[in-house]
């Protein structure tokens, strides 16, 4: 249970539970309120990754979400996930965890032969090489590259986890619980106002939780927080959201939180999402999102035991843990000095505080002073010793002359560095306000708001406790007043001490060492050096954008939160323009990154989308029915009997419909009532057919066309009355037919009475056809004649099916006599059932959307979508006739008279017999004049529908061919791998060309 | 220009790489050029070096708002493909495709193009006939496509999930095998490169603001934030703002410019080794060399110049991602941004001369102009310097619009029955 | 996902429930036979694409079912004004300047 | 559910299960309406009121609630009608009788939807794991109906008590709706 860094007491972690866990392998202790980071630095571990380029051993760094180099992969559920933050992974019993990019192990790497390389791997050095041979990129480097490149490895299996949403509305949205962050959620809430409170760590606080030196209220700033805490979660108006990041700011103050549910639980109730996504309109957002520590870019900057001074401060005052026995404190600010006290105070040697400020502050000397610590003003860290953990540091002292002089060396295990503080403004960034230059804060601040939020405390630059509470005070009283025009008293409370934020330094430092040997990085997992930065200016490089991309600096999974200030400074002097002129990258959602279920939420398996199902359905299934997904609809593609196959099932349900009869579902069909007086003038203008005088009782196949003049949607119309039609689309239009009739209704005719409603889902629709098809409905039919006479084809009559209410169509799809009856949705498994039974007696058969497209093949029917591609006209697919003349206008109707659609040789819809009947084409196969035509010769045309025929025992085709009217009985050629199939022009109809058997 | 190779690395590592020269100038424009080329994305700064190159016009000016390549060129999905269904299309891809296989060593500057394959997944019967509608025309057209099993489809790319039981089963798949992806910012700054090296003034944070034409109605020039340049001919590739360049010359086009967004993942290890799209459940997704999944969502429904776009869009695309590989479910988006795509209503660009004379416009690619960037670029370099359109961009005008003579693209693969 | 007030409904909805239907006010010729070419090719595609200030239709698809129009600024995708449809255009101009643009 | 809006309509299936029963929540599949869509203009809402049983509400997204009758706003000229099952025809041929000389358009819809009824504490949170609508009181009062989307389906939701709600969605989309609720309340019963 040794766990020789850890403090003797102190610190927020439960030191009565203790935890195991384990490191590539290596049985590790720590206690509940441990990361895994600071459990592994309590047991002496600092390395714990390799870099991305050059595979240099890297240590943890910081303690927050910013962390560049502890990514490690965690087990959990039989699985593993890459690149997890170890300072945000919380410590559960039993937790596995193993370190990345190195083989075959962390401590030796083979893939650190980089490193020695390095002088040959500068900035961008691929675009340079590997272009010779050219075969080798994809077989060779490529590869080689690849595998090299990466961090973690992927999951190996499907996610067993689930993923909840929540979409929210709050008054006002709190981003970050330290003390601007708790102070706006107070103030706001005692409003009255609907606050949510986010913090992306586990507990709330932020960095009043790791203060040793200041009070609120005469308190304790921990204890402030447990308070504060307490109170608001006593609010109904509260919610309170712990381990959840606000990662993306979007329009209309829409911000997206990710809420971390079960990750930190060593076993977690399987009901429970492992992250929930909420989804968050907020009327007002206060960011107080905090600041971090910068980097300094000194040469050896990145050997494990380097850390930045506040995460130094943090594991110490948080989580029990001394980053090492002897440690020397590197800053040029005030902050980092506390660092150095509190370690002090725990007993830690700090070997040396070195200020790179000529005079440091009196009272920080004083403090040190006191405490006996060395302090090494107008000094500068030049570089590091030890590989896998820093062993010594050496000094230099600045002159005035800008040079450097050897400071000697300091033997130390640990290495704290503070150039200073970032304002962390990705949030604002995201919501697309601009940043702005504050000369007095040295950072960048948020500017103008551009979306209704406001930045408080550290994320906008301001430090101090005093000033961070009113800050945020303030910030939630004008968030709540903005938001639901109310304010209310609070108690403010008076606190003293916190961190200085101000100060510090940007940019690589000066050191005596050779330039050309060191490397100081800016961007830590992406190894991007100030070398790099400088190379790219002097390659051209001139936009801070290009300076990223092309050194890769920023565009680590931290997205350049540690880097991106000091790559700006050092791009700035190589530039000689002032960091202003040279412009700053954008920040982008999501804040850290964030897992791709979360965003897929609930949509997998059967709920990626909705199954729709008809009425027919369970029947279907029971009986074998294979199904095709149409949209999002399950339909019946066929019916297998007896082990067959697609092809003889269909050729036995094809051959028993032209024999005797078949029952198919015509349910999903859309299905529209136009309604009014205006009904008939509407349709008129809708499609091109004429309406006004088809008889109520009476249908008509209606075509319908977009204004450019091509083909969109086509189905049987039936006037059921002067003032109501009954309208059918085809399955996949059915929306957006509604949605345009919508439109020219709404917007182009608002004057016309007349109504429109999908009644697509009212209705269940059976089709029988085939020669017994009277017969079969008969029995259950009341209140129509079903003689041909009385019910003629293209007719419709309402009655009763088995004693419910019907509308009963004389159509036909199939070219047989042919019925479609539609009942009330609820009655449709009912009339399915009762018609599957029927049909047996008359040796009938089910059938699916396969044979029904056989069928209509079979007579020359197009399918819109199929034969049609929204490039054909009426004229093109042979339909003409349904183009009523005298028509003053239609949608389209002006389309079709553009000079294009009128010309020659446009492709025209036929029929085609290949020499061999036995052949069939393929559907989407092309067709040309010439027997072995050279690639590159323009097709004639293509074929659009093939199948084999079963009332002609040979195949058909269906096809657009250019001219190809005037092609009759001509031979053309489908030319395909192996070998050309000639074939024969012919009509579009193949089967009762004088459509005798309709009309019976 | 000194050239790059391994051995130049090599040498240059001994100078601590201090004697890189620049790889393109930072010039300020001259009173005057033969040709100014609006918009130094992809394809303007192919259109010059092309201008240069083929056509011996080197006094040219690329003029460039922000910085070159920060446009849709910075911010696609760098997928190369060419298997397009209209002859028109594919003559156009295929064009460049073949500039693609020369490019890195046409240009001295690595490119990185992979043909690693384009996978694109057919869910539905419908989608099986467009697919091998696209194979068969293909073939005819010389143009690479194949149809593969859903075995063959695993087996080309493991992690997908080929179960008969997910919502929409893959049923098959068309591939391009020269398909593949290349590196977006490297076609940018190669051009760069190499047109600069020809004299072409590449002029980046020079925006421009007006059209100016003569009493004939010709262009005599642009006005700048730098001032106004002379020339006789313009060519307008800003995509995104073509619109807004082209009203300036008061030209108006059939285009909306819509939000697309993409984003990548973490790096990881080799996982995913080709590209893959799916219309139907709305998805592509490939891996960078750096180990990032790519991936493409779709465009937002309304015309914005935000470069920004819902989370409901991408909530859409991942989930469609994750239904394909289940297996990336636990993968974390790293970064998430959006660029502005012009399109058309046949979903084909305009490659063309316009009414104005001397004023040329090349845009309209909607979500798949960098694969073209090459053969774009090419094509109108022929265009502009011989004032006639190169016969594999003839059918690519703005008058099609007008006749009817479109060359569409999105219907062709029309869902409807 | 933007946030879009529907002025029959009077309510402020999520995006979702809303279909954007391009730019507002192109009318269809009233007598499509007499128009002419360029009138027509006008109607069907020619779009002025605005980058500010523009108005453009939506339907509340999944909410009341019915048009209207919006003024939104496509660079910040702020909307400025909601009215319904059949209402004369406003002043872009007016707005923009209001909105200080 | 006796103090609840159209309590003497809206009501359970007694011949179905309940599709989820939790402590805080449950889902009921709602009995068999008879559902009419009714369109018209301005002039002819109160005659189409009176001839209904409960007047038509012209305020946006409320409804008017009668004996045995509620009739919810839609659009601005568009109705949902609801009445007992067996009142269908009834219904239709009143109005219908009323509306003869007036433009107008009355469609049978009874079938084309299927409803559940959502109630308990956590109701409203339940609806928004789907639903992106502000359902506190004050946004959205007892009453309120309106159209929206669920996920990837489109519903409608009609508050009819503090924490119960009629969601209705096309029958085919209902398995995807029903189905969603029940999954997501699986983890209120976690600890």
């Amino acid at each position: 249970m040794s766990q020789p860094f850890r403090t003797e007491k102190g610190g927020r972690i439960d030191r009565n539970a203790p935890l195991t866990f384990t490191f590539d392998g290596e049985e590790l202790h720590g206690h509940k309120g441990d990361t895994l980071a600071s459990a592994l630095l309590a047991n002496g571990i600092h390395l714990v990754g390799r870099s991305f380029k050059y595979h240099r051993p890297r240590g943890i760094m910081s303690c927050g979400s910013e962390e560049p180099n502890a990514l490690v992969g965690i087990y959990r559920n039989g699985d593993q996930t890459p690149n997890l933050r170890a300072t945000q992974v919380e410590l559960y019993q039993g937790l596995q965890s193993i370190s990345q990019n190195r083989f075959p192990s962390l401590g030796f790497d083979v893939g650190a032969v980089n490193d020695f390389m390095s002088p040959l791997f500068p900035a961008g050095f691929y675009y340079k090489t590997f272009m010779w041979p050219k075969s080798f990129w994809d077989r060779v480097y490529e590869p080689i590259i690849r595998a090299a490149a990466g961090l973690g490895k992927p999951p190996k299996s499907p996610d067993h986890d689930h993923y909840g949403n929540l979409y929210a509305h709050c008054d006002v949205l709190v981003v970050g619980s330290g003390p601007s962050g708790l102070a706006a959620a107070l103030a706001a809430a005692e409003t009255g106002a609907k606050v949510i409170l986010c913090d992306e760590q586990a507990e709330f606080g932020g960095t009043l939780l790791s203060e040793s030196s200041a009070s609120i209220d005469g308190k304790d700033p921990a204890d402030w927080v447990s308070e504060t805490i307490a109170a608001l979660g006593a609010m109904d108006n509260v919610t309170l959201l712990p381990r959840t990041t606000a990662f993306g700011y979007f329009a209309h103050n829409f911000i997206s939180l990710a809420e971390r549910v079960t990750e930190h639980l060593a076993e977690a109730d399987p009901r429970l999402p492992r992250e929930r996504l909420w989804q968050v309109r907020a009327k007002e957002v206060v960011i107080a999102a905090g600041a971090i520590e910068r980097p300094m870019v000194f040469p050896e900057n990145d050997r494990p035991g380097i850390l930045l001074a506040d995460a130094g401060r943090t594991y110490l005052n948080r989580y029990g843990v001394k980053v090492g026995h002897k440690v020397l404190v590197a800053t040029a600010c005030d902050s980092a000095w506390q660092a150095a006290f509190d370690l002090a105070d725990h007993g830690v040697e700090v070997v040396a505080i070195a200020d790179m400020r000529e005079t440091p502050p009196e009272n920080l000397m004083a403090i040190a002073s006191a405490r006996g610590i060395r302090v090494e003003a107008g000094c500068v860290v030049t570089g590091t010793l030890g590989r896998k953990r820093i062993k010594a540091a050496l000094l230099g002292r600045l002159m005035t002359s800008g040079q450097v002089a050897s400071g000697g060396q300091v033997e130390c295990d640990a290495l704290l560095m503070s150039g200073g503080w970032t304002p962390t403004v990705s949030l604002y960034s995201q919501s697309r306000g601009k940043v702005v230059w504050d000369a007095d804060k040295g950072a960048y601040v948020p500017g103008v708001s551009v979306q209704n939020e406001r930045s408080t405390g550290a994320s906008k630059g301001l430090y101090g406790l005093q000033a961070t509470l009113e800050d945020g005070y303030a910030a939630g009283e004008e968030a709540a007043k903005a938001a639901i025009g109310k304010t209310a008293k609070i108690t403010k409370v008076a606190a003293t001490g916190g961190e200085a934020g101000y100060g510090g330094t940007l940019g690589a430092l000066p050191h005596d060492r050779n330039a050309s040997r060191v490397r100081a990085f800016v961007d830590y997992q992406n190894d991007v050096t100030a070398k790099d930065v400088k190379l790219a200016v002097r390659e051209g490089m001139q936009s801070i954008e290009h300076i990223k991309r092309y050194t890769t600096t920023g565009m680590a999974t931290d997205q350049g939160r540690l880097s991106n200030m000091n790559a700006l400074q050092i791009a700035s002097g190589a530039l000689e323009r002032p960091m202003t002129q040279v412009g700053l990258t954008t920040f982008r959602q999501p804040f850290t990154p964030t897992t791709f279920g979360l965003f897929a939420g609930i949509s997998r398996g059967d709920f990626f989308d909705p199954v729709r199902k008809t009425p027919s359905h369970d029947w279907a299934v029971e009986n074998g029915g294979v199904f095709e997904d149409v949209g999002q609809w399950k339909r019946t593609w066929y019916f297998p009997k007896n082990g067959e196959d697609i092809h003889s099932a269909v050729t036995r349900e094809c051959k028993t419909v032209r024999d005797s009869v078949g029952l198919f579902d015509a349910s999903t069909l859309g299905k529209i009532e136009v309604v009014g007086p205006d009904a008939a003038e509407f349709l008129e203008r809708m499609y091109t057919n004429p309406w006004k005088k088809l008889a109520p009782g009476r249908c008509r196949y209606g075509l319908l066309l977009n204004d450019a003049g091509f083909i969109t949607d086509d189905g049987v119309i039936g006037r059921l009355a002067d003032d109501r039609f009954h309208v059918t689309t085809t399955t996949g239009g059915a929306a957006s037919v509604v949605a345009r009739m919508e439109d020219y209704l709404q917007t182009e005719w608002p004057d016309l009475d007349v109504w429109i409603t999908s009644t697509t889902e009212q209705y269940a629709v059976a089709a029988v056809q085939g020669p017994k098809a009277r017969d079969v409905i008969a029995p259950f039919i009341e209140g129509i004649d079903l003689s041909a006479d009385a019910l003629p084809h293209m007719s419709v009559k309402e009655g009763t099916f088995c004693g419910v209410p019907c509308r009963l169509f004389r159509i036909s799809f199939t070219g047989e006599l042919g019925f479609e009856i539609n009942v009330s949705r609820r009655h449709g498994k009912m009339m399915w059932e009762t018609l599957a039974k029927e049909i047996e007696k008359h040796d009938g058969t089910t059938y699916g959307t396969e044979s029904m497209h056989v069928l209509r093949a079979e007579k020359g029917y197009i399918i819109v979508g199929q034969d049609t591609d929204g490039t054909v006209t009426p004229q093109d697919a042979g339909m003409s006739w349904a183009i009523g003349k005298k028509k003053f206008d239609f949608v389209g109707k002006r389309g079709l008279e553009r000079p294009d659609l009128t010309a020659e040789n446009r492709p025209q819809f036929v029929g085609l017999l290949t020499k061999d009947p036995k052949v069939k084409l393929e559907e989407g196969a092309q067709i040309t004049v010439a027997e072995n035509p050279a690639t590159g010769t323009s097709a004639e045309g293509y074929v659009t529908s093939s199948y084999f025929s079963p009332a002609l025992d040979r195949t058909i085709a269906l096809a657009m061919v250019k001219n190809g009217q005037a092609l009759d009985g001509k031979t053309l050629y489908v030319p395909m791998p192996d070998g050309s199939i000639p074939v024969e022009v012919t009509g579009t109809v193949f089967y009762d060309k004088e459509g005798a058997r309709i009309n019976v | 220009m000194k050239r790059y190779s391994f051995l130049e690395l090599a040498k240059n590592a001994f100078s601590a790489h201090q004697n890189w020269g620049r790889q393109w100038r930072a010039p300020e424009p001259k009173a005057e050029y033969d040709v100014v080329i609006v918009g130094a994305g992809g394809h303007g700064l192919a259109t010059a070096y092309y201008l240069a190159k083929e056509h011996g016009v080197r006094n040219v000016a690329v003029l460039e708002k922000g910085w070159l390549g920060g446009g849709n060129t910075g911010r696609n999905t760098t997928i190369v493909r060419s298997n397009y269904l209209w002859e028109e299309s594919a003559a156009l891809y295929n064009h460049a495709i073949g500039l693609w296989q020369n490019l890195s060593q046409e240009l001295n500057y690595n490119v990185m193009y992979s043909a690693r394959g384009v996978m694109m997944l057919a869910h539905t019967v419908h989608d099986v006939q467009v697919a091998q509608r696209h194979i068969h025309a293909n073939r005819l057209a010389g143009v690479q496509n194949e149809w593969l099993t859903p075995e063959q489809a695993k087996e080309y790319c493991p992690p997908l999930n080929i179960a008969k039981n997910i919502r929409y089963p893959v049923m098959g798949a068309a591939l391009q095998r020269v398909g593949g992806t290349a590196r977006h910012d490297a076609v940018a700054w190669g051009y760069a490169r190499g047109a600069d090296d020809m004299g072409v003034d590449i002029i980046q944070n020079c925006a421009v603001t007006g059209i100016r034409r003569d009493q004939n109605g010709a262009v005599e020039g642009v006005e700048t934030a730098k001032g106004f340049i002379k020339a006789k001919k313009v060519g307008v590739v800003a995509a995104g703002h073509t619109s807004v360049v082209m009203d300036m010359a008061g030209v108006r086009l059939p285009l909306e410019s819509f939000p697309l967004q993409a984003l990548v993942s973490e790096p990881v290890k080799p996982a995913f080794p080709c590209v893959v799209m799916s219309n139907t459940i709305h998805a592509y997704i490939s891996q960078s060399d750096k180990g990032e999944l790519v991936i493409g969502a779709g465009t937002d429904q309304f015309v914005s110049y935000s470069q920004t776009g819902g989370i409901h869009i991408t909530n859409h695309t991942i989930d469609a991602i994750c239904e394909l590989f289940p297996h990336f479910r636990r993968m974390r988006m790293l970064r998430n941004w959006g660029g502005i795509v012009d399109t058309t209503p046949d979903r084909s660009p305009i490659l063309s001369k316009t009414p104005v004379k001397g004023l040329y416009v090349n845009c309209g690619w909607g979500t798949g102009g960098f694969k073209a960037t090459p053969g774009s670029g090419h094509v109108f370099a022929h265009t502009i310097a011989k004032d006639e359109p190169h016969k594999i961009n003839a059918p690519f005008t703005i008058d099609r619009f007008r006749t009817g003579r479109l060359i569409d693209e999105a219907a062709a693969a029309a869902v409807a029955h | 996902m933007l946030l879009i007030y529907c002025p029959y409904c009077g309510v402020e909805r999520p995006e979702t429930e809303f279909q954007c239907g391009g730019e507002a006010h192109i009318a269809r010729p009233a007598d499509p036979g007499q128009a002419s070419e360029e009138d027509w090719v006008e109607f069907l595609y020619m779009r002025t694409n605005t980058k500010g200030i523009a108005a453009e239709r939506w339907r509340h698809t999944n909410g009341c079912g019915r048009f209207f129009n919006a003024v939104r600024d496509t660079v910040s995708d702020k909307f400025l004004k909601f009215y319904k449809a059949g209402e004369t255009m406003p002043d872009l101009e007016a707005i923009a300047k209001e909105a200080g643009k | 559910m006796s103090e609840l809006l159209a309590n003497d309509l809206i009501t359970p299936d007694a011949g179905e299960s309940p599709l989820l029963s939790l402590g805080n929540v449950s889902i009921l599949k709602g009995a068999p309406l008879t559902r009419l869509s009714l369109r018209l203009r301005e002039a002819s809402v109160k005659d189409a009121g009176k001839a209904f049983g409960a007047s038509l509400p012209v305020k946006a997204l409320t409804c008017e609630v009668g004996d045995k009758r509620a009739a919810l706003w839609m659009g601005p000229d568009e109705w949902t009608l609801l009445a007992p099952e067996d009142d269908l025809q009834s219904v239709f041929n009143s109005i219908e009788t009323a509306l003869k000389d007036q433009p107008h358009a009355l469609v049978d819809i009874s079938e084309r939807s299927e409803s559940i009824i959502v109630s308990g504490e956590k109701a409203a949170w339940l609806l928004n794991t789907g639903i992106f609508i502000d359902f506190s009181l004050e946004a959205f009062p007892v009453g309120m109906v309106t159209r929206t989307v669920f996920h990837k389906s489109p519903v409608m939701v009609w508050r009819t008590g503090p924490d119960t709600f009629v969601v209705e969605a096309w029958v085919s989309f209902m398995d995807y709706v029903a189905g969603l609720l029940v999954q997501a309340a699986q983890e209120l019963q976690a600890a």
